[in-house]
């Protein structure tokens, strides 16, 4: 009997929500990262509080390889209301596993899987006290299970729960008797398996961290000086605020006191409209919200555009239109933010990818909200901001804030010295951008008016046909300057190769996979990853270098793409776009088979394939 | 002459001037304006610690034509409330004074102004109630009275909103109603409004000289409407005077609008108590059974704290604090990285 | 000397609003009008109730021409404040009038221009009595000055006046007064100018009305069975709603009772939601707003493309971002309304740009609306909307209403009979319009529950990513199947002519005379006139057929053209965009100027002039 | 057996079910939607006739759980209020019941809720009022009492929003309120709702078994706190039994919450008379002093007229009206065209 591949596996738990099986999944995850295999996992919850189903998939992959696998090679089958169809999820030759407190119902058996049953039920009315928390605990049972199938070491595991439940001995006690259980009865039973097993790496995972991209946007606020936080609770972006709240008051705290205000909105429009009123005054504030959130904010992003208020909005983005599906993922909101607002507008927009540039980014959205005087976007979406990924720690870069060009009472002197006098809209530098004073400032020629009516340059009501035209350009070539100052994309390329590939945000991970397996399959390909919109000269330098351009993005209307097909439409007509938008995240054989499919159509094909699609 | 008059902190009148006003003459928003501009200059309040916000409407533009020295910012349409509470928290040491009208707070704005008025957010918030969207020509607010008549002959079906009842059930602290044209009550009372922490809400009747028309509107001005033409009578606008009013507390006084209709107002008398929110709640539903409006300062709750001291910020605003303390140290983030590695 | 031009005029009127100058030049157009000639008026109006600038822009055009015209001919000087400004309005060799109650200051003296002035001051005080009114009545002086001038002779203005206060004897006498005051004075001085001249056309106008496009949109509205209109006042929107006021009592009455209902909302989010609560109860219903009403009805846009809920929104754009220009004119909320609400949505937009498409489109937006089940948008524009335009009388073509796909109480029976059971939102007949029924549907099988959220084919509440994603892709076919429906362009066209102009809305008029004036100075062009979105077929062979092709938008960002390239980036990057958004009804000059100087600087210097323009 | 069991129109209780429940196990909102059948079933309403609205909840997703032969609108967060207006208008023959939440009422939908029930339009609107937002895990809503202590240690310092005073100052015209378990009083209220023409709002007490938390929880439930882990206790809920109250008219009743809190309901007397509203905000009052919620009908208006009756619509539901009803004649337009000429 050949031996099994090593730490190439993909488990996904079916469970009912609200039955405690998070914390036996985060158990498992970590104690598979704790051996130092490079994994990861995604939750694919519902939206609701308990009894619907809920799906969460580990990946353990030696080569390192974070995004979902296509396939999956083990199933834990706890939820009988999905069991039907889950029994079809598992791969051929895969294994599922069973509580086989009562016997298999004959619909749910199949051909070329391996069965293996644990009685968690009979177990856990033995070993646990009877209490509401009974059926808890029945979910470690299958941990135990999996740890005996594939070779997790119960130490490994005590660490995990010592780890988490330090605090609480009793916990870590009766988690573990039921874990043991089933380890135990897999042991008895002799039960064997050979599709893969886990091996410890040594110091495989040393030094990484495990987060969400929330945590790690919410710790980027925080050291990049977020000081007024206003938000309206919506899945997925609670979370990112709920992480500011957990943070700031170790963070943030003066003799006692709060260098910070949070302040949970009676609704989006006061949410974007307190963050408004804040950046006004000086401070560098946010706030986070998902689509419904963000169609709300539109009018008080216009005034901020409008009257050129500093504010920073994280947008994580989940299924829409309307209310969609809040627990699940896609990249849809991209065109609204663009575009946010009546009017001719366009707002800068960061794309993180990972959780450095979650942290990264987030910390310096206060400082192109600053510089720009405008309304700044963080571009995240649910995969990338509520699942567990691992990283190289968190990096604070010390650099200094940069605030942009506010006034002192003191340098209003210096300037009028010099002749020149404050004119809140006057284009003094040829940048589009004006300088700015703060409110409090003592000079008594710092005052303005600021407003979202028509103005001069000089912040006063007007509407002349000719100072509403200067502001409306000015703005506009505030926006093309803004161009030179945004992350540039990060391009991999190879000369002579003359496919290229265009991700962002969360499908970066699937298309490096993606990427290896093409190549691997004879198809060598360039890739830029879009980092912040407007876009630059890079793209269009990548644009011009390639015959091919696939596009991967998570939505239905390519919204990237006709960004793109915007700014150069003789270039974007090379694009083909690869199109994902199911709700759950980008798995790599989804972006392999995709492009495979182009390409034996060829262009013509995809065109063809492309018009199908759209309405298939 | 005033022009030489200067207060405790040697300002002239003028020094609380601000741009010429774009109201239409006569306008009962101009007469705030100067009442606005005397509370400061008689609390000798320094225009730069002050900052104006305003909604968007005739009398959201107001703010323009006083306090020039001041920082001031004219928001969206109905969201006053919630900009200020923004401005409010990062910068708690400058003096907030809000001036929105009954559309751009009752209508569009409710929600907002509510939520603001909970969290006793830190502001004079003054409505400059006129019953009418008067920018956009003079559509009914939700605080017309059910019945009135609009240009057009179009009747109001709906009850009118009280300002001063809403304030006092959802936590305001400091709930006054006066008239435009009463500037011996209203600038002390915008004066107790600016001592006073927290949320501080004026609701003044402010007549729409344009598009105010009730039924009494046909006794009124015969020659004036007779010659006007029917089509576009909104297009001229007679030079009205503003309507100047001045009695005693506990009196009361009729007041003729300029279409000729009449209002009642009774001013509260000294004994009345304004701490209790069920005497307040009974003193306005009594007056309105008598078809009356209540004048002066009608709740007052001196005890509970304002937003930002709730919020426990520290002393210096958020707004003035420098990277040093914004930035927690590098150190702190590897903590939460060995956290994270668990 | 030589004989004036005949009917070939431009009248600017300088006032301070709600002084009554509104009637007096309503007075003096509709007189132009009754004489035949044709005629069109601007109004250039402030956004406060007194005392502001105001200007009312008058052209008499033998050829017909109904844009504004660029040069200014005859400048009426009666407001102080823009005196200053307005001499330098007028063309050299044109007319200045002038009150000289008071001697000219010497800092409104020009050259090269003709003063003439009338005391109108002074005649008032001697003929009108005492009274707020006099002020008004000094606008009448300048009406009979410019009779007498232009040869507009009293007998029509008398007949005007008749029409207009024709209950109002005395308003009538008032004013007939003042206008003979003016007449007599100019006469009695014997000034005469020879610049122009205004002649009677028999019969010129005849069978013509005047209405602004919002009457138009109102009164097809009314035709096309909008029973439900619910509205929040904006400027310049508020006037399509209030005409519909206006009119509903007449045409819509019952037995004394109201076959409609109209509720003015308190705010843009409740209008929008009453909407589509009122379009899924089954009625037509529709709304009117500008920016940002719209910007605030995002999210119930969304929610009725994602339950499919028919509803029509009037858009009557003005100058943005945020509240920008209230009073000015503006095509800048295409893509806002295009791409309406967070997650992939499109939306189907109809685009009037006369008064009889005013009409017809918007008694056919129900019919769109209801066929395609979502929310379909009426693109106007305050130039279209609230100005006065002469056109052919209004037109009901006689056609059924277009309801869609409604399933009665005995239609489902007959389907049941036929083995077939209503399912909400399958797609039965394979175009991706769904059928529905109607609340209060007696069949117990009628009945379904409506969402925002994720929903099967049979209106059940879905999480599955199969659901998800055929609910995506049928909305988008949806949307394609919508092409072949919607109004297709206006094509004029000549072989062999390689130069195509593509213009919409407001836009049309001065484009038409643009290429008159172009072929006059030799350059032939071919038009195309958008009239609706999606996009069609003809739009893109009408790229194909040319090499260049101006695209002319009033907007800074050039919103249209980057929806063209979206759907043709191959073809769109032949197009120039000519952009006009300084808040003024578009003219004729600025078309032909910004074409001229593409032409001279070739297709590179134009990429360079938009570059140059878009930073300029 | 009540399945035998028929009504005046011979349906059964069965007939007024939904689809099975996605709350959690004994959360309030259960008892709730048994009572909404209960009282159909009782009042022999045939459930075709009726429209079920909801915005965004929990709360809100429990109209699909009930009446499965009537039409449902799941709206979005916050604005049921003006769905239902329109619903209203477009076919007023049409039975509207609206479930919401307190976050979808009071927070994001406050000022639409103030101008529906201005408007009093026709409506059973049932506020579900748990104090928390349920559905995105338990962050405090407007009608959290102050100083209320959220899961995670959070306390609330904004007043509680009181749904019946509000409703009883904005003109709704029957304003109730109950208990989710307590289904002897609950279903009568929801029939005399039902029956009421007029905006009916009734504030039902809901108890979130799962994140509501206040103070008292740490006496309670020893054994489950020590056990559930602190990270991912939202993850687990243990299976609770639904609150039942019985309890009489007058009468106090305590009311031990699933965390070991305690809340006190005091049932309004024979009495009480609901038809003044100085009385009702009153009554209110005084129970909250004494730290009660007041229960049963606390106000109500029988004269005021609907808001479809107000627009004076004809018999004919709009929804109904056909082309020859809806369009004018052609020569109606000539008519105005020849208007236009002038
Ligand atoms: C979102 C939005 N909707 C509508 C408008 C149009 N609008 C401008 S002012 C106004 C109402 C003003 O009424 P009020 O607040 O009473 O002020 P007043 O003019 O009567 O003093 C409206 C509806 C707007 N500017 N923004
Ligand atoms: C515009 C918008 N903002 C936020 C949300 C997220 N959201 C869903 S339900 C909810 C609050 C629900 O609270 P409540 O109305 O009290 O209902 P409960 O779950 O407590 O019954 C929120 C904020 C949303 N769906 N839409
Ligand atoms: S329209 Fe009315 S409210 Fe507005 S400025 Fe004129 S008088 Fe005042
Ligand atoms: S979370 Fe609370 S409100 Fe929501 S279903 Fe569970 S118990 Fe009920
Ligand atoms: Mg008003
Ligand atoms: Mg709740």
């Amino acid at each position: 009997m050949e031996t099994p591949p090593i730490n190439d596996l993909s488990i996904s738990i079916a469970t009912e929500n609200g039955t405690g099986s998070a914390s036996a999944n985060n158990v498992l995850f970590k104690a598979i990262f704790k051996m130092g295999v490079p994994c990861s996992s995604k939750n694919m919850f519902p939206s609701n509080i308990q009894g619907l189903p809920t799906w969460y998939q580990i990946r353990a992959s030696a080569e390192g390889y974070m995004a979902r696998k296509d396939v999956i090679d083990v199933m834990v089958m706890f939820n009988d209301a999905t069991a039907a169809k889950d029994i079809y999820r598992v791969r051929d030759g895969g294994i599922i596993i069973h509580d086989d407190s009562n016997p298999l119902a004959s619909n749910l058996k199949r051909d070329g899987v391996q069965y293996f049953g644990v009685p968690a039920n009979k177990l856990i009315q033995k070993i646990v006290p009877a209490s509401p928390l009974r059926i808890k605990q029945r979910n470690m049972v299958y941990v135990g299970a999996l740890a005996y199938l594939f070779g997790i070491d119960i130490e490994t595991i005590k660490e995990v729960l010592q780890d988490t439940f330090g605090k609480k001995p009793a916990v870590i006690e009766s988690n573990l008797v039921c874990i043991q259980a089933g380890f135990n009865h897999m042991k008895e039973k002799g039960y064997t398996q050979n599709i893969a097993r886990l091996q410890t790496i040594p110091n495989g995972n040393k030094g990484k961290i495990i987060t969400e991209g929330n945590t790690a946007c919410a710790l980027g606020a925080i050291f990049g000086g977020a000081s007024v936080v206003s938000w309206y609770p919506i899945t997925p972006s609670s979370s990112l605020a709920e992480a500011v709240e957990h943070y700031m008051p170790r963070l943030r705290k003066k003799d006692g006191k709060a260098t910070y205000a949070i302040v949970q909105a009676e609704d989006e429009i006061a949410a974007a409209s307190m963050i408004v009123g804040a950046g006004w005054a000086g401070v560098r504030a946010m706030t986070s919200t998902s689509g419904p959130g963000l169609s709300l904010m539109n009018e008080s992003i216009g005034l901020a555009y409008f009257a050129e208020v500093p504010c920073v909005f994280f947008i994580i983005q989940r299924g829409g239109p309307s209310t969609g599906l809040p627990t699940r993922t896609q990249q849809a909101d991209i065109q609204l933010m663009y575009y946010a607002s009546h009017g001719d507008t366009r707002h800068l927009i960061l794309i993180p990818h990972d959780m450095k540039s979650c942290f990264d980014m987030a910390r310096r959205s206060f400082d192109f909200a600053e510089r720009f005087q405008t309304p700044v976007f963080v571009m995240m979406d649910l995969d990338l901001g509520m699942n567990l990924w691992s990283s190289e720690p968190l990096k604070l870069e010390k650099e200094p804030f940069d605030r942009g060009k506010i006034l002192t009472a003191e340098q209003i002197e210096q300037w009028e010295k010099q002749g020149k006098k404050f004119r809140r809209y006057f284009d003094f530098d040829g940048d589009g951008i004006p300088y700015r004073t703060l409110p409090g400032n003592p000079n008594r020629k710092a005052a303005y008016f600021t407003r979202g009516s028509g103005h001069d340059a000089d912040a006063r009501y007007s509407e002349d046909e000719k100072d509403y035209k200067e502001t409306l350009d000015r703005l506009r070539k505030k926006f093309e300057t803004a161009r030179k100052y945004v992350p540039k994309p990060a391009v991999e390329k190879q000369e002579g190769v003359k496919t290229g590939i265009i991700s962002f945000g969360s499908s970066y991970e699937p298309v490096r996979e993606a990427r290896d397996r093409l190549r691997a399959s004879g198809l060598k390909t360039n890739h830029l990853l879009l980092r912040a919109l407007p876009l630059t000269e890079e793209t269009k330098e990548f644009l011009e270098a390639h015959e091919v351009i696939y596009l991967v993005e998570q939505n239905r209307d390519a919204q990237m793409a006709s960004i793109v097909k915007d700014e150069w439409p003789e270039l974007a007509s090379k694009i083909t776009s690869i199109l994902v938008y199911d709700g759950l995240p980008l798995t790599t054989g989804e972006v392999v088979r995709q492009i495979n499919q182009h390409r034996a159509g060829g262009r013509k094909g995809v065109q063809e394939w492309q018009e199908k699609k759209l309405i298939a | 002459m005033a022009g030489e008059k200067v207060n405790r902190i040697n300002l002239k009148e003028k020094d609380y001037e601000g741009a010429p006003s774009t109201m239409c003459r006569g306008c009962g928003h101009d007469a705030i304006s100067a009442s606005v501009m005397r509370a400061f200059f008689e609390s000798s309040i320094d225009p730069r610690k002050v900052i104006k916000l305003s909604g968007i409407g005739c009398s959201s533009k107001t703010p323009a034509y006083f306090l020039s020295q001041s920082f001031g910012f004219n928001a969206v349409h109905g969201r006053m409330s919630a900009v200020a509470t923004g401005t409010n928290i990062a910068n708690h040491s400058l003096m907030p004074i809000g001036v929105s009208g009954d559309g751009d707070t009752a209508a569009i704005g409710l929600g907002n102004f509510c939520h603001m008025m909970r969290r006793n957010v830190n502001i004079t918030y003054i409505v400059e109630n006129n019953g009418v969207y008067g920018l956009t020509k003079g559509q009914f607010s939700a605080t017309a009275d059910k019945g009135s008549v609009m240009k057009g002959g179009k009747i109001n079906d709906n009850p009118a909103l009280d300002i001063c009842e809403l304030g006092i059930i959802l936590g305001a602290t400091y709930v006054a109603r006066s008239f435009s044209g009463d500037r011996k009550q209203l600038s002390p009372l915008i004066q107790g409004a600016l001592a006073h922490k927290g949320s501080a809400i004026l609701d003044v009747i402010s007549p729409c000289v344009t598009f105010n028309n009730h039924e009494g509107s046909t006794k009124s001005m015969k020659y004036v409407k007779e010659h006007l033409d029917p089509i576009h009578d909104i297009d001229f606008i007679p030079h009205y005077e503003n309507i100047e009013v001045d009695y005693k507390e506990g009196t009361d006084q009729p007041v003729e609008l300029h279409d000729g209709s009449r209002i009642v107002l009774h001013k509260l008398g000294k004994s009345y108590d304004p701490t209790s929110r069920m005497h307040a709640m009974q003193a306005i539903h009594a007056a309105v059974a008598e078809g009356k409006f209540l004048t002066g300062l009608i709740y007052y709750d001196p005890n509970r704290a304002e937003f930002a001291e709730e919020m426990n910020l520290c002393e210096t605003p958020l707004a003035e604090l420098d990277q040093d303390v914004l930035q927690p140290p590098a150190e702190m983030l590897d903590r939460i990285n060995a956290e994270l590695m668990k």
